[in-house]
């Protein structure tokens, strides 16, 4: 497909012969928010391992903007292609300050001796206070990470990907563990920052997708099984039969 | 508030390290160091050194002590680390100002405290059987250099009585004492027409456990049809599974006798002696040694400790030696000033062990004979062949080439540990 | 350079200074020596052991990598200084050999080993000092941490390296001295080791290097690099995903960190006057941990302090309780762990913060 | 072999004086054989070698007894008047025996005799002398061990002697021994090239070592030479095979040994992620529970000491895996989630526990004997299999299954596995999480402990034990893979093997840094080790 950001096709990954995915195949057009939903073991982590580079596929093509073959590079690689990830267990750096998460985030400056003798400039400072607002944590910019809520910890995380300033956000479970507000909060945040960036947005919880209200692919033993409007593939009675009707 | 914490910390120690030089009064006690490991890897042979000092410092007092005052024993725990001998050996003399020190085991621990005791012009009495190459104007060497030990065992090997060996295995740690005395044993047998072909060195690692490879070699080694013997120069802990594993391979000492110079009757008693009877080692005095003098110090010993079944050894005699020899050399000199006792302790003869005396010589060895004994199922040692006088303690070997040059005399006035003929000058000290 | 020096490290850095002074000092011969002489020595000793406890602090408590293995480059440190010792004894040896060392007079070997040469100048001895395990250090580095070995994978291996480095320089086809090691130096830079100047000018030595490998781990873990440091302590796997390469970070630090240990144990030999394979053995390097353990990992200081109170109660209990002093030992260490979790800085400073706290409470309760 | 020869001899005595009899007819000149024993306990060695030579020769029949006691160290001089007298082991002491007459002489005192003293090289001759002068002993054993001693000494005056008793032997495995006892001494003669080439081929089927040895100083021979080279030859190619066999079998033996020091640290370490440094000291306890057994059993109850390590074991068990739970319970406990810090702590222990046995017990090596099922060795072929190694691997492997069986099957296991996996699950199930981690722990311990008795026969027992296995512990486990007792089991049979087969062409030394750099890269390639699970439960 022209102009796709991301190109799955035909990707298979075995472990110790088990088939955590089974000729895969997904495009992403920039500025895309899609929804992944499946069962567990259906291979939604597999597949954001080989979109990161953190595994590399048996078999099938894994293609980055058309050009470069993702199959091939790690993930910092990855992450420095932008793409970035969230962990669903939110992952922040407990002993630092979310203005130094944030800062840690940052584009740019990530080489040895940059960071060694480099300084911060007053323009990354306008920066971090303006992700710490987005992400409603301008408060408590300059207290340790480990102190924060759940929620907060997610909201800081997906800080630190807006701070990548990536162009595909692989969000894992953002939801876990939040509040009905906070879920709603967060459904919120993801649609505001789709259209900039595309956005891949795994979650168990039906009521967190409908509010982001996009297009869905259902997972099933490391296919896709279905994939449209939430409706479209709720109606579908095979994702009934596999995920919602159990 | 924290530096003062820090300070107050340090002032403590320091008070602690350092109890203020007291002046001493004639009736002050002379204080004797001990500087023997307590814990660690060389703690099992070197407590009973420990102990051994402990109870001749205890005897002499009760026969009046020292210039009429008492000898006060000062122990410290070295931890068979060899740095911390020689801080150990420095807190003894700056701190405790011994008059003498009685100590150490391994070589290594013995080149560590050597610099302090040069610098601070100190004694140090040294009771182990070592590889030599050393002559220094602090240390006295009680116990064997290998022209005491290892070659007349070699010798009695050769000989028809030692079964005529021809074909020689030098097992050993691989360390300096095993490598020196193995250089020197290379070099002397095949002075006596040994062939190269006829001598398998071997070395293993400190505390080698898994013998079977090695004991399988000596078998097949010794399979050529010539009697064949092991010279072991296995350090303490690698012996008791070599031993087991010659027991358990059936390699009995009718066919392949190992003499070694680094057991003795403390080693054995980790042991069933029963499969190793007839196997031999070499020494200046086995416990088993029928003399009045000896039965003596087993008795006083075992009174002591307060176990019969405690063992004494080689090295217990040495300090035995030493400590004697001190006594007299400082009645002899009238003080314990270390510069007057070094002067007079060369030529102090004493009673040793095995119903004859000892002499300091000038060379800082003494003379001892040379017994060699085999195992018997009781872990005793009965001995078999002695050398019919007593052999001086050669510092340096003359089966080493750079060694044979030189000769030690500390009196004066070549007053040097290594008087190098060829050049007619000493070497550095 | 203000962010650098914190109250912490600045009371520190002010104890250690008034200790350089004070110390030698006190000792001289001027002052009556108020303190034995020896005391320099072993004073000297301690800061050497607290700068490698730094070492070890800099790559375990901010980058997590707990190296079972450190011991092995401060002995490498320890053996390239003691090289330069060896060779500086010149014709002086007791064969007289202008080369060649004692151990290899007598060992008949019959010239000196190719990778002795150089040592006899200083220069090149200070270089290797840090090139030697700084070099191991980037070897096993980069295949370890490219292979993304972690955890106790790491650790065991660190502490294999150790282990098989022991065991090598204990053999004594090696060309190091075998189990004897280095041994009965004479004086360094021309200076006779032996004389009260020349341990003072070590001792001031050992305390300038702690103080400089202070301050420079302190900027490094206060750099933005020090962010990432502990981003990867914290999260290594966050850490990728934000576009580091950790094994970079992780191998810098590492081998600086091996440096600096490595000139920890080249201060250390002239000061205790031997060098050998035991101090490569795995139980030394696990102390190590202990005494940054011990101190309070993660602070730097902390490390320091654990390093030179451990060392000091070992030099006070195997004189004062030869028989007992494992016992007052191992138990320290028990109850160190169970009582005060943040080591011995967090607790001397949980106990300040509750000193003030009191202390204002019972100024509120006057006022009131 | 040699300690079993004595024993037989006694019962026998009567049969063989009897034989004595009736092989050496000269037995005549009995009163040179009286003056001969009497002569024994003066001169030198080499004095005495003449005269047990001497009697060896009179045929007289006392002379059997006299020599047997003289190398088993009975045959004593009375103090007070010089009689030779033969000790005999008796109710309340030792009684004595006059060596000529016969005449029981009653109980003597401790001192009033002297030994007659022997040295390896008498008590070579002693043997051969008996070995030849029992050569018709009814027993198939004894004339066995006779010729085989016959053998080893390869002296031709035994010729005649060999060639009667194989002319009445029927027993074939004897026959065989006596005729290889000749072909040695054939060698030595001037006895035709004929029959020295029999011999040559007698040896060469024999092959063994000792064969080799008798052949070897043959090989330049001008008459048989060309055939003592080939069948020297031969026998080492053959020997060569086996070696690696040999090798093999010492790999498995080293590997049982470190798998019984690494199996319960699989299990603290491995399962529990408790990084214990006490683990070595563990050990330690459980040899010094069987030195204790042992020392019991010597004071109390000696017909015991063949069962002591059955009963050691499941006391090791209990000492070392109560001195686990209380590690668990007192400590660990409180530090986990602080992995770290538990090897601090345990560090500490392990300071306490060393210096605690050495307080108790001394810092001195103790004695711990091998019982008579655990001593000596049998061949296989060319290749020496030791008991003791043997017993030790099969030990090691039973309690391998055995731990297996019960983390697999049992319902301790099952809850084992599951606070190991899922903690707040299984303490939501009802499981007592804090019960299982210390049986968890005791059992890991209680296995250290077991380990200690089987180590206790072939190692040191000495404070230091437990420090030397401890390295080697965390190698094999790493190596395997933490977590899998799989893994351990073939980490240190892997590691065991590929260290004996390394070791005689690297030296001992050298072969041992070469299996560290082993671990060192192959940590590289597999991070987490040999089985380390895979796939997403790996990063779990």
């Amino acid at each position: 497909m022209s102009g796709s950001l991301l190109y799955l096709s035909g990707v298979t990954k075995s472990f110790d012969g088990f088939a955590a995915i089974n000729g895969l195949s997904l495009v992403i057009m920039p500025g895309e928010l899609r929804a992944v939903i499946g069962p567990n073991g259906a291979g939604k982590t597999t597949m954001m391992d080989i979109i990161t580079g953190k595994t590399h596929p048996d078999r099938g093509q894994v293609f980055w903007k058309e050009k470069v073959d993702l199959s091939r590079i790690d993930e910092v690689a990855a992450a420095r292609l932008g793409i970035g990830r969230k962990f669903q267990k939110p992952t922040v750096i407990d002993s630092l300050t979310v203005a130094e998460n944030l800062e840690l985030a940052l584009k740019g400056q990530r080489g040895l001796t940059a960071r060694l003798f480099g300084r911060s400039s007053r323009t990354m400072h306008a920066d971090i206070m303006q992700i710490a607002d987005r992400i409603g944590l301008a408060a408590s910019r300059n207290d340790l990470a480990g102190t924060l809520s759940h929620g907060q910890k997610q909201w800081l995380e997906i800080g630190m990907l807006l701070a990548q300033d990536p162009d595909l956000m692989l969000v894992d479970e953002p939801a876990a563990g939040m509040t009905d507000e906070e879920t709603m909060r967060t459904a919120e945040l993801l649609r505001s920052i789709a259209g900039h960036r595309a956005v891949i947005v795994v979650e168990h919880d039906m009521d967190f997708v409908r509010a982001l209200g996009c297009k869905v692919t259902v997972l099933h033993q490391g296919r896709v099984l279905a994939e449209g409007p939430l409706d479209f593939v709720s109606a579908n009675p095979e994702v009934i039969e596999v995920y919602l009707g159990r | 508030m924290k530096r003062r914490q820090f300070l107050k910390g340090s002032v403590a120690a320091s008070a602690f390290l350092a109890a203020p030089a007291l002046v001493r009064a004639q009736t002050a006690p002379i204080k004797v160091g001990i500087l023997h490991s307590l814990s660690g890897t060389m703690a099992i042979s070197e407590t009973t050194l420990k102990d051994v000092m402990l109870m001749l410092i205890e005897q002499q007092n009760r026969a009046g002590g020292l210039l009429g005052r008492p000898l006060e024993a000062v122990v410290v725990d070295p931890a068979s680390d060899w740095p911390l001998f020689a801080e150990k050996a420095r807190e003894l003399i700056e701190k405790d100002q011994v008059a003498a020190v009685f100590g150490c085991w391994t070589s290594v621990s013995r080149k560590s405290v050597l610099p302090v005791f040069k610098e601070l012009n100190n004694l140090l009495f040294y009771p182990v059987q070592y590889e030599g190459e050393e002559s220094e104007r602090n240390v006295f060497y009680t116990g064997a250099a290998p022209n005491q030990q290892a070659i007349p065992a070699v010798d009695y090997l050769m000989s028809e009585d030692g079964g005529g060996v021809e074909r020689w295995v030098l097992a050993g740690t691989d360390y300096v004492y095993p490598r020196t005395t193995n250089k020197i044993l290379e070099a002397y047998l095949k002075s006596r027409g040994v062939a190269p072909e006829d001598i398998m060195i071997n070395y293993t690692p400190f505390g080698h456990s898994d013998w079977q490879t090695i004991v399988s070699d000596i078998k097949a080694f010794g399979s050529a049809g010539k009697k064949t013997a092991v010279v072991s120069t296995i350090n303490g802990d690698a012996n008791v599974p070599f031993y087991k594993e010659l027991a358990n391979q059936g390699i009995s000492a009718e066919d392949i006798p190992v003499v070694a110079f680094s057991v003795g009757e403390e080693e054995l008693a980790g042991l069933d002696t029963a499969p190793l009877v007839g196997h031999l080692a070499a020494w200046n005095y086995f416990m088993s040694v029928d003399t009045p003098e000896n039965a003596d110090f087993i008795a006083k010993w075992h009174a002591f400790i307060g176990d019969e079944s405690r063992v004494t050894n080689d090295p217990m005699e040495a300090h035995y030696i030493g400590f004697n020899m001190w006594v007299k050399a400082v009645e002899k000199a009238g003080t314990t000033d270390p510069d007057a006792v070094i002067d007079a302790i060369v030529g102090v003869s004493v009673p040793n062990l095995t119903g004859g005396f000892s002499t300091m010589m000038p060379n800082r060895h003494i003379t001892k004979p040379v017994l060699v004994g085999e195992i018997q199922e009781n872990g005793q040692f009965s001995v078999v062949w002695e050398t019919p006088g007593l052999v001086v303690g050669d510092a340096w070997s003359d089966y080493l080439p750079d060694s044979a040059k030189l000769i030690s005399d500390w009196r004066a006035p070549m007053s040097c540990g290594n008087f190098n003929v060829e050049l007619g000058r000493c070497g550095g000290a | 350079m203000a962010r650098l020096i914190d109250r912490r490290m600045g009371v520190f850095l002010a104890g250690l200074f008034i200790l350089t002074v004070a110390l030698p000092m006190a000792s001289s011969a001027a002052a009556g020596q108020l303190v034995p002489a020896y005391l320099v020595s072993l004073v000297g000793k301690y800061l050497c052991y607290a700068l490698l406890a730094v070492a070890l602090d800099l790559v375990w408590g901010f980058c997590g990598i707990l190296s079972l293995g450190h011991g092995a480059f401060f002995a490498l440190g320890g053996y390239a200084m003691g090289m330069y010792l060896m060779r500086q004894i010149g014709p002086r040896g007791v064969y007289g050999d202008p080369v060649l060392p004692d151990f290899m007079v007598f060992l008949n070997w019959q010239e000196l080993p190719w990778f002795w040469l150089g040592f006899d100048r200083f220069w090149f001895a200070a270089l290797m000092v840090m090139a030697a395990p700084g070099l191991l250090a980037f070897v096993f580095g980069w295949f370890a941490f490219r292979s993304r070995v972690s955890g106790v994978y790491l650790s065991i291996i660190t502490q294999a390296m150790t282990y098989a480095l022991m065991l090598a320089f204990f053999r004594n086809e090696m060309g190091f001295g075998g189990n004897n090691g280095l041994t009965d130096f004479k004086d360094i830079l021309g200076l006779d080791l032996t004389a009260a100047s020349t341990r003072t000018g070590l001792f001031v030595a050992s305390a300038v290097a702690l103080a400089g490998g202070l301050m420079i781990a302190r900027w490094i873990t206060a750099s933005r690099l020090g962010r990432v440091l502990v981003a990867i302590r914290d999260a290594e796997e966050r850490t990728r995903f934000l576009g580091y390469r950790v094994e970079h970070y992780k191998l810098f630090v590492f081998t600086v960190s091996a440096a600096m240990a490595g000139v920890a144990g080249a201060l250390y030999v002239p000061q205790v006057g031997i060098i050998n394979p035991g101090e490569f053995s795995p139980a030394n390097s696990i102390e190590i941990v202990i005494w940054v353990a011990l101190g309070g990992r993660g602070t730097l200081i902390g490390a320091a302090l654990g390093a030179f109170l451990v060392t000091l109660a070992k030099t006070v209990l195997t004189g004062w309780l030869p028989e007992l002093w494992l016992f007052a030992l191992g138990g320290l260490f028990i109850m160190v762990t169970l009582w005060l979790p943040g080591g011995v800085l967090g607790a001397i400073e949980t106990g300040l913060t509750r000193l003030r706290a009191f202390a204002s409470m019972r100024t509120k309760e006057i006022e009131t | 072999m040699k300690i079993v020869l004595c024993l037989p001899f006694r019962p026998y005595l009567a049969a063989l004086l009897m034989a004595l009899l009736v092989v050496l007819p000269a037995a005549g000149r009995t009163a040179g054989f009286e003056e001969l024993v009497e002569r024994l306990p003066h001169g030198s060695y080499a004095d005495r070698a003449k005269v047990i030579d001497a009697i060896s020769r009179t045929g007289d029949p006392r002379a059997a007894e006299v020599l047997n006691a003289l190398l088993e160290g009975r045959l004593h001089a009375r103090k007070d008047d010089g009689r030779i007298v033969i000790l005999v082991d008796s109710a309340g002491g030792a009684t004595a025996i006059d060596a000529l007459s016969g005449e029981n002489l009653g109980g003597v005192l401790a001192g009033s005799t002297e030994k007659i003293k022997t040295n390896n090289r008498l008590r070579g001759m002693l043997r051969t002398a008996i070995g030849a002068l029992s050569l018709m002993s009814p027993d198939r054993e004894t004339r066995l061990m006779a010729a085989q001693s016959v053998f080893a000494s390869g002296d031709p005056a035994n010729i005649e002697a060999l060639d009667a008793a194989l002319a009445a032997e029927s027993d074939r495995q004897v026959a065989t021994a006596l005729a290889e006892a000749r072909a040695v001494a054939i060698l030595d003669t001037d006895a035709p090239v004929e029959e020295k080439r029999a011999a040559v081929a007698i040896l060469r089927a024999r092959g063994d070592a000792a064969a080799q040895a008798a052949l070897a100083p043959h090989a330049s021979d001008p008459a048989i030479g060309n055939e003592v080279r080939e069948a020297l030859s031969r026998i080492e190619q053959a020997q060569r095979v086996w070696a690696i066999a040999q090798n093999v079998w010492y790999g498995l033996s080293l590997g049982s040994v470190l798998m019984l020091a690494a199996i319960g640290l699989a299990i603290t370490f491995g399962v529990m992620g408790v990084i214990n440094m006490a683990h070595g000291e563990l050990v330690m306890l459980g040899a010094y529970t069987t030195f204790a057994v042992q020392e019991a059993i010597r004071g109390a109850a000696p017909w015991l000491f063949d069962w002591s390590l059955l009963i050691a074991a499941p006391l090791a068990v209990l000492v070392a895996g109560s001195v686990g739970i209380a590690i668990e319970r007192g400590i660990v406990r409180h530090l986990y989630g602080r992995p770290l810090e538990t090897l601090l702590a345990t560090w500490g222990v392990s300071l306490i526990l060393q210096q605690a046995v050495r307080t108790i017990f001394g810092p001195n090596n103790r004695e711990v004997g091998n019982p008579s099922w655990m001593s000596g060795a049998f061949e296989i072929g060319q290749m020496t299999v030791t008991w003791s190694r043997l017993w030790i691997l099969i030990f090691a492997l039973a309690v391998f299954f055995a731990l297996l069986l019960v983390l697999r099957r049992s319902f301790f296991g099952l809850q084992m596995r599951a606070v190991t996996q899922n903690r707040p699950m299984a303490a939501e199930m009802g499981i007592d999480t804090g019960r299982i981690d210390a049986l968890t722990f005791g059992l890991g311990a209680g296995i250290a402990g077991l380990a200690g008795v089987a180590l206790s026969q072939i190692d040191n027992v000495s404070p230091n034990l437990g420090q030397s296995y401890i390295v080697d512990s965390f190698m094999v486990v790493v190596f395997g893979g933490a977590g899998n007792l799989w893994g351990a089991f073939a980490g240190a049979f892997g590691l065991g093997i590929t260290n004996k087969l390394l070791e005689p062409w690297t030296g001992a030394v050298l072969g041992k840094i070469l299996m560290l750099v082993f671990i060192i890269l192959f940590i590289q390639k597999r991070p987490r080790g040999l089985f380390a699970l895979r796939g997403r439960a790996a990063e779990a």
